[in-house]
């Protein structure tokens, strides 16, 4: 058997945490080899070390049968490896060419030669079917197009072995499928590659065999071909997991939202929303599937005051809340899982405790005549640590910062939900997080709406799409689509909907 | 706060280390410049209270600097607001005829206000415009001594051509009863506002909802938006107050450390004031530590270049070494934090495998 | 339009240091570090040329090259000096707005402590270079319609030094490997770590340019206009960084800025002198420069173009 | 508060008998005016004295301007043992005022002031420990404006002050009221255009002092009295790199010599003549009156053209002998009292 590479008992340490304790991982050549582990497992750690950014305590790594010492990742390029990571290495206001370029730069007399590297680029992207425009810019391009664009890197600099760090976190159901159609091209051209992925679906269509580690340990490399996705999952984590959220059937009560003919504008200033409209009713939860930047966030942003609004009409309960502030949308019940929750949910300097009272700290009993009540906000944070399972170094005063992105997301859903909304916007709740976590946090999702509360749903996971909702908004160039009941449809259907063709329109 | 107090203290001790090697360097004995130093700091009751003196501009200045550095803001405008702040203060005490019970509470509150007003503009543009305080705020100095110039020259002349007309006694901060308990002392009244200041600011950091507020939007404007509250007011407000803390220091110096204003100078505490956050942390408490400390070494400078033969501009360059090492902070914060987390984290692993039963197969 | 023709090489003057100093803030600051010390490194580099040419004044009286060395040595100067910068921002992760500080503190008082005991005196007079049209290889520049007069009709060498400066700068920051670099460090150091720059290195680079350029700009000042060191520029650094902000951290953009600041700030020196101008109180010519500065943020001010990543540490392997 | 002055370390008191501080005005050391005559008039002296300059004489830098700081950094001095203290400039009076009688032992010698108590009580105030010294800058001033006219001839000439403060005023008049002596007296037609006498504002702005100069030359003006610090250092040199590409821009200096900083082409100067003040002078004079057991305290000493404490430089090679024996007539008649040159505004410019 030729492996391409062998990681033999790898370990690494961080202050006061073993990442990686005795790993064994060995690729072989042409095949998909899936990494899967819980958050914080060590699975970025792992390839980090073979991608030469962090040197290991103990262990060999051996390259085509050599062993070899990687120092940087210039190493690990030359060696033919090549990483695509987890949070994507690009400059947002460099073109596609430059990105890719960077570092191994062609050279016309003093001068970079973008031309040629443009056109070498554009060969690539052919071969390999990417699609990728070397002259666009980085921040105009979508995020799937980003990761084409970290990929084409790696094959730039030659690589045979390309690891994909969490690849699909961020992308859309098609995109995903192009993905995958791209690895298979990959390894169609004799590449190898692994593949980091919480996914086990993703895991089952792609890869061949599959290591599992846990908590920095090694359990396990499995044949993918005749292992459960439930099988791999209970290595993953140490016990059973529930895959199917269990619900009964919703039972909807008056009108909570009530979004007519909204239109609102995006960030480059032209309509990102168009006469939108849309229900959301008491004890339901309404879905918006849709390909990422198709008008989620300014539907979003504009019924929790974030972005002002064009045209069109929100009533809350029946009253219009289109001029009222941020606060008093607040005030009057709705809540906000943001998408991104470090860049609006929390303030990282802060503490839990002065995170959990964000919106109401004004108000009694965590404050009286403009002073903080210490007590009754260290309280409020106890209930919400508590209640939603929030784990960290030093409880209620941990700074929210040193927190794993798990548990930060708990808090904030634990926030929104304790002010006790009539509407709940979730926004991407599970994104990046391990199916335990996701386990859980659907539960919560679901005893909101079977408190009675209003519940909408944003997210880029069909699945979880599907398995939440009661009804469905499909959202495509800024306009809803449809409105479908989740019994009625399936994965395939939405996703032609969230292409643009309407039901019935197709096939 | 103890870690930044120990961080200050590293600091200090290394830019003095670096001093002495300076010291050594002229061909002079480290350890006498340094004991002349601080003796000419402490060395006796007035000493010390022209070291309180000399800090309580200081005190106030920093405590601008820091309140607007708590909330996001870079202000290198103290010096301009602290000037026009003093020039109101001095105006309304050359003109205006009260008993002094009035009238120098009178000249404290204009001078708080004046500061606030001049730093309102430059926290308006931020807030409306997205112009860069540090801009607008080097601007609002340069207008601010050019005003204060003509407007004193034309308006208040004094004595001589560069300076206004003085302040009488019962016009300004100064008490008999303190300076005569300092020997002699220039200390005044200034320094108990200071110290009020510094409770102030510290009791609306820690304690109050404007406090919360303001950090909020320091630390993240986007999450401070998500949440409601409104930044830009935040950004205005943090403006005036920090702009009001700069009016006081006017006062204090020009109605309490001196009682006339000159013209043709900024006041370098503007500047130190910023030196004197830093070396504080930003935090209230560090700044009145840090001020006390830079007004030591500027009262103490004088005598430890009469007593020795370092040259008075060696003590300048100690003086701003000490500020580059407080610089170096973050570095010495992380190797204090790294012995302190490492214990953290592995709390933290032990807690989750207590959480997660094993049920592998 | 006659006075501005007329004071145009005035303005240019004082516009000169102010461009190339904010130039070389703009290296630092697109690697990634601030540099609030361009003033402290203009005084180092004027005092560095200040002492050099006087030295080889006494020797060489008339020789003009002695000039060219003292801008060589200043630029040296700025850089050595800037790597006390470099470090404690690159490799201490220190506050760079506070380093920034302390430089223009130390550099203040180092200098004129080391003038006075070098030379006797905290202050150093040279003879500076002379004015002219600027000719290059027999053409004589000044003819060239309108721009000839402004830029090159009484002008000194060093405009067209630092002009070119100008020119290769665009040409490195937007067109070189090495910009390509700077910038990247700039914006999104993770990214030119992870393609295998050294992004410590280039940092280093970058802040070092910025002590040259700053250094060359003291000691222009020294050459042209002022003729002594005397241990201050009189706040000129910071009106640099005042204007690589207003210049929106881009070449074009800070030649803008510091003619503007230049011309504003020559037309509020020079009116005095203008009978017509008499009207006019002088308070409102001098707070004039910087009202109109003001309201010209307000008017072109948009979202800030500032590197993403200037004023951040970068620490490898940091997430 | 006084008596903790007596000796704390008499016995280290120096061979020379007493110890000279100074405390420095605002700008440094190396001002070219008060601070540095002062500082050299105190070197001349403990060179002369045979002073051991390291120990015997020393001077502060006070943090601020303000009379606290003042005060504070005369503390230092007097606690150091340097009891014989020199402050130049009339920002010291009030200072000096208190400081004589907080130090009693201690001499003072305040130049260009007189101590008092406050701007309500103007009154002079020298105590027996003290002395006060005055310059009559307009009387300088007034030669130069007839060396410049006789010089010139016709044409413009300019005044660039730095700020308005009394010495630079004084300058000033007594230079316009020596060019109407002139045009009236020798038949030179010079002019001064109200634009052409400015206070620039401040003693540093060098840009400002090139840029009004070169504003000034390029106006007709042929010749400037600069009175301004740094602003004139600018001046100085753009006259320089005027005079060097063949061009006339004169320069008239102030307070000492300035004739070396005028320097171009080798041995050729822009200075045409500098309104010059013995502050050395004075300083030096009054620690060797101290040394000789005659130091005149509590009296005000005025350095006029009758006791050469002001004038033009002894040598003035741009001068010739015809001008320069002209000066000398009106020099004598100045100290003769034959002509009197005033020391306030009048009807003058500015
Ligand atoms: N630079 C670092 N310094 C200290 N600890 C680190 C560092 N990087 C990772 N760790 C720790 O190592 C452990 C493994 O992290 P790693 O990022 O490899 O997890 P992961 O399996 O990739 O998680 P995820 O699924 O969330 O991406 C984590 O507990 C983290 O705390
Ligand atoms: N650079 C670091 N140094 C030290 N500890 C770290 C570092 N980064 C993360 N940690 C710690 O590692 C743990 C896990 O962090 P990590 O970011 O890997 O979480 P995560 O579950 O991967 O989050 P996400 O959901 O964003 O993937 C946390 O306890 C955090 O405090
Ligand atoms: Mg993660
Ligand atoms: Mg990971």
């Amino acid at each position: 058997m030729e492996y391409v590479v062998e990681m033999l008992n790898i370990t690494k340490e961080f202050p006061g945490i073993i990442a990686n304790d005795d790993i064994t991982l060995r690729l072989k050549k042409g095949e998909v080899h899936a990494l899967l582990g819980e958050n914080g497992a060590g699975k970025s750690t792992l390839m980090s070390v073979l991608f030469g950014m962090y040197t290991p305590e103990k262990g060999s790594i051996k390259v085509r049968g050599n062993e070899v010492t990687i120092g940087n990742p210039n190493v690990a390029n030359s060696l033919g490896i090549g990483m695509v990571h987890q949070h994507f290495k690009l400059v947002s206001n460099f073109t596609v060419t430059e990105n890719i370029i960077l570092g191994l730069e062609p050279k016309k007399g003093f001068v970079v030669d973008v031309k040629s590297a443009a056109k070498k680029i554009e060969e690539l992207s052919k071969t390999y079917g990417l699609n990728v425009d070397p002259y666009a810019k980085i921040e105009d391009i979508s995020v799937g197009m980003q990761q084409r664009v970290e990929i084409l890197k790696t094959l730039y600099r030659n690589a045979e072995v390309v690891i994909l760090d969490e690849p699909t976190a961020v992308l859309t159901p098609q995109e995903i499928q192009e993905l995958m159609k791209i690895i298979k091209n990959l390894i169609n051209e004799g590449k190898s590659i692994i593949i980091i992925t919480h996914k086990l679906k993703e895991i089952k269509a792609v890869a061949d065999r599959c290591t599992v580690i846990r908590r920095g340990k090694y359990i396990g490399t499995v044949d993918v071909k005749n292992t459960s996705e439930a099988e791999m999952a209970s290595m993953m984590v140490g016990r059973q997991v529930n895959f199917k959220v269990e619900k009964t059937e919703s039972n909807p009560g008056e009108v909570v939202l009530e979004v007519s003919n909204l239109s609102v504008k995006n960030n480059k200033k032209v309509l990102g929303l168009k006469n939108a409209s849309l229900q959301v009713r008491a004890g339901e939860i309404v879905g918006i599937a849709g390909v990422e930047g198709n008008g989620q966030s300014e539907l979003v942003e504009a019924i929790t005051g974030l972005r002002s609004i064009e045209e069109g009409s929100i009533l809350l309960k029946g009253m219009d809340i289109c001029k009222h502030s941020i606060r008093d949308r607040i005030r009057s019940g709705i809540a906000h899982i943001p998408e991104d929750r470090q860049k609006r949910g929390l303030v990282l300097e802060y503490t839990i405790e002065e995170n959990c009272v964000l919106e109401v700290y004004n108000q009694k009993p965590f404050s009286k005549f403009g002073l903080l009540d210490k007590d009754a906000i260290a309280k409020h944070a106890k209930k919400i640590i508590e209640e939603f399972d929030v784990r960290s170094g030093e409880g209620a005063k941990t700074v929210v910062e040193s927190m794993s992105g798990g548990n930060q997301q708990k808090a904030i859903i634990g926030r929104e939900i304790e002010n006790n909304p009539e509407l709940l916007i979730a926004c991407q709740p599970t994104r990046g997080l391990d199916v335990g976590s996701i386990e859980y946090i659907h539960k919560r999702l679901v005893e909101q709406r079977d408190s009675g509360k209003a519940v909408l749903l944003i997210s880029l996971e069909l699945d979880e799409v599907l398995n939440l909702s009661d009804r469905i908004a499909i959202v495509n160039a800024g306009e809803i689509i449809d409105i479908v009941n989740a019994k009625d449809t399936n994965e395939d259907e939405l996703g032609l909907m969230m292409a643009g063709i309407k039901r019935g329109e197709g096939a | 706060m103890k870690k930044g107090g120990i961080i200050s203290l590293i600091a200090v001790l290394l830019g003095l280390i670096a001093g002495a090697i300076l010291i050594m360097a002229t061909g002079n004995d480290p350890v006498e410049g340094f004991t002349y130093l601080f003796q000419g700091g402490l060395k006796d009751t007035e000493r010390i209270g022209n070291t309180l003196a000399t800090a309580t501009p200081l005190i106030l200045t920093g405590l601008s600097v820091a309140f607007a550095f708590r909330t996001g803001l870079f202000n290198i405008g103290a010096a301009g607001q602290m000037l026009i702040g003093g020039f109101c203060a001095l105006a309304i005490g050359l003109t205006v005829h009260l008993p002094s019970l009035l009238l120098v509470p009178f000249m404290v509150v204009v001078a708080m206000v004046a500061g606030a007003i001049w730093a309102f503009i430059p926290g308006l543009l931020k807030a409306k415009f997205n112009v860069h305080e540090v801009v607008s705020t080097i601007m609002m100095n340069w207008i601010a001594y050019w005003m204060v110039y003509y407007l004193v020259k034309n308006h208040f002349k004094g004595d001589t051509e560069t300076e206004s007309r003085m302040l009488a006694d019962s016009a300004t901060l100064k008490i008999p009863f303190l300076s005569d308990l300092f020997s002699g002392s220039f200390i005044n009244f200034g320094i108990v506002i200071a110290i009020i200041m510094v409770i102030v600011i510290s009791f609306i950091i820690k304690r109050t909802v404007l406090g919360y507020e303001l950090k909020a939007v320091g630390h993240n404007r986007s999450a401070a938006e998500y949440a409601g509250i409104s930044v830009n007011r935040n950004v205005i407000l943090s403006m005036m107050i920090s702009g009001g803390l700069a009016g006081l220091a006017g006062v204090v110096q020009y109605a309490g450390n001196s009682s006339l204003i000159q013209i043709g100078v900024l006041p370098t505490q503007g500047f130190d004031g910023i030196a004197v956050a830093l070396l504080g942390m930003n935090t209230p408490i560090g700044v009145f530590f840090s001020a006390i400390f830079f007004g030591m070494l500027s009262t103490g400078k004088g005598f430890m270049s009469a007593m020795t033969s370092i040259p008075p501009e060696i003590s300048d360059v100690i003086i701003a070494i000490i500020i580059y090492f407080s610089a170096t902070s973050l570095l010495i914060r992380k190797v204090i934090n790294k012995l302190t987390t490492s214990r953290k984290y592995k709390k933290e692993i032990l807690n989750s495998n207590v959480n997660v039963g094993e049920k592998v197969e | 339009m006659d006075l501005i023709i007329q004071i145009f090489p005035y303005a240019i003057a004082y516009t000169i240091p102010l461009l190339i100093v904010a130039l070389g803030g703009l290296f630092s600051e697109r690697s990634g570090v601030v540099n609030i010390g361009l003033e402290g490194l203009m005084v180092v580099g004027g005092f560095a040329s200040a002492l050099s040419i006087s030295k080889l004044q006494q020797s060489y009286p008339n020789a003009s090259w002695v000039i060219w060395v003292g801008l060589l040595i200043a630029m040296l100067a700025g850089a050595l000096f800037s790597l006390l910068h470099a470090f404690a921002s690159i490799n201490l992760n220190a506050d760079q707005v506070i380093s920034g500080i302390a430089i223009n503190m130390i550099a203040g008082a180092l200098t004129v402590f080391l003038a006075r005991n070098i030379t006797g005196s905290g202050n150093i007079r040279i003879t500076g270079m002379s004015r002219g049209d600027v000719d290059i290889l027999g053409l004589n520049l000044s003819h060239i319609p309108l721009i000839g007069s402004l830029f090159f009709k009484n002008a000194y060498s060093t405009t067209w030094l630092v002009l070119s400066i100008l020119v290769i700068s665009i040409f490195v920051l937007y067109k070189t490997r090495f910009g390509l670099r700077l910038r990247a460090c700039g914006e999104y150091p993770q990214a030119a770590d992870a393609a295998g720059i050294n992004v410590y290195r280039i940092r280093y680079i970058g802040v070092m340019i910025s002590g040259a350029f700053s250094g060359l700009g003291g000691a222009i000042i020294l050459v042209t206009y002022s003729g002594e060191f005397s241990g201050s520029v009189a706040g000129l650094g910071f009106l640099a960084i005042a204007a690589l902000i207003f210049g929106q951290w881009k070449p074009l953009g800070i030649l803008a800025a510091s003619l503007f600041f230049g011309v504003a700030t020559t037309i509020t020196n020079v009116a005095q002198v203008v009978p017509s101008f008499a009207a006019i109180p002088q308070l409102v010519l001098k707070i004039f420069p910087y009202v109109v500065t003001l309201i010209a943020l307000v008017i072109f001010s948009k979202s800030s173009q500032a590197p993403k990543s200037v004023g951040v540490p970068y620490e490898k392997g940091k997430r | 508060a006084c008596g903790k002055d007596s000796g704390n370390k008499s016995d280290s008191n120096s061979k020379a008998g007493f110890k000279v501080g100074m405390v420095t005005d605002s700008g440094t050391i190396d001002d070219k005016s008060f601070n540095q005559g002062t500082w050299e008039g105190i070197q001349a002296a403990a060179k002369e004295l045979k002073w051991d300059a390291n120990t015997d004489t020393k001077y502060l830098k006070p943090s601020g301007e303000s009379e606290a700081e003042y005060l504070s950094e005369i503390g230092n001095l007097n606690d150091a043992d340097y009891k014989f203290i020199v402050t130049p400039g009339f920002k010291f009076e009030t200072a000096i005022y208190k400081a004589q009688d907080k130090y009693p032992n201690d001499k003072f010698v305040i130049i260009d002031g007189a101590p008092h108590k406050d701007d309500k009580d103007f009154t002079p105030n020298v105590k027996k420990n003290t002395v006060s010294i005055f310059y009559a800058e307009q009387e300088a001033g007034y030669l130069a404006g007839v060396a410049t006219a006789l010089k010139l001839k016709t044409g413009d000439v300019g005044f660039i002050g730095g700020m308005e403060i009394p010495p630079v005023q004084k300058y000033n008049w007594g230079f316009q009221q020596g060019v109407k002596y002139a045009n009236d007296n020798y038949g030179t037609k010079i002019s001064i255009k109200k634009e052409n006498v400015i206070y620039q504002g401040t003693f540093k702005d060098v840009a400002a002092g090139q840029q009004i100069a070169a504003s000034m030359y390029d106006h007709g003006v042929r010749a400037i009295f600069c009175a301004a610090g740094g602003v004139g250092v600018g001046a100085i040199n753009e006259s320089k790199a005027r005079a060097k590409a063949g061009k006339e821009a004169w320069i008239i200096g102030v307070d000492v010599d300035q004739y070396d900083e005028g320097k171009y082409d080798g041995n050729k100067s822009t200075i045409l003549t500098s309104a010059t003040k013995g502050v050395a002078k004075s300083a030096a004079d009054m620690i060797k009156d101290e040394k000789d057991g005659k130091f005149p305290g509590g009296q005000t000493l005025i350095y006029d053209a009758k006791n050469d404490g002001v004038g033009l430089p002894k040598e003035n090679p741009n001068l010739d002998s015809d001008i320069t024996s002209k000066i000398d007539d009106v020099f004598n008649k100045i100290k003769s009292g034959e002509i009197k040159v005033s020391n306030v505004r009048g009807n003058l410019i500015k």
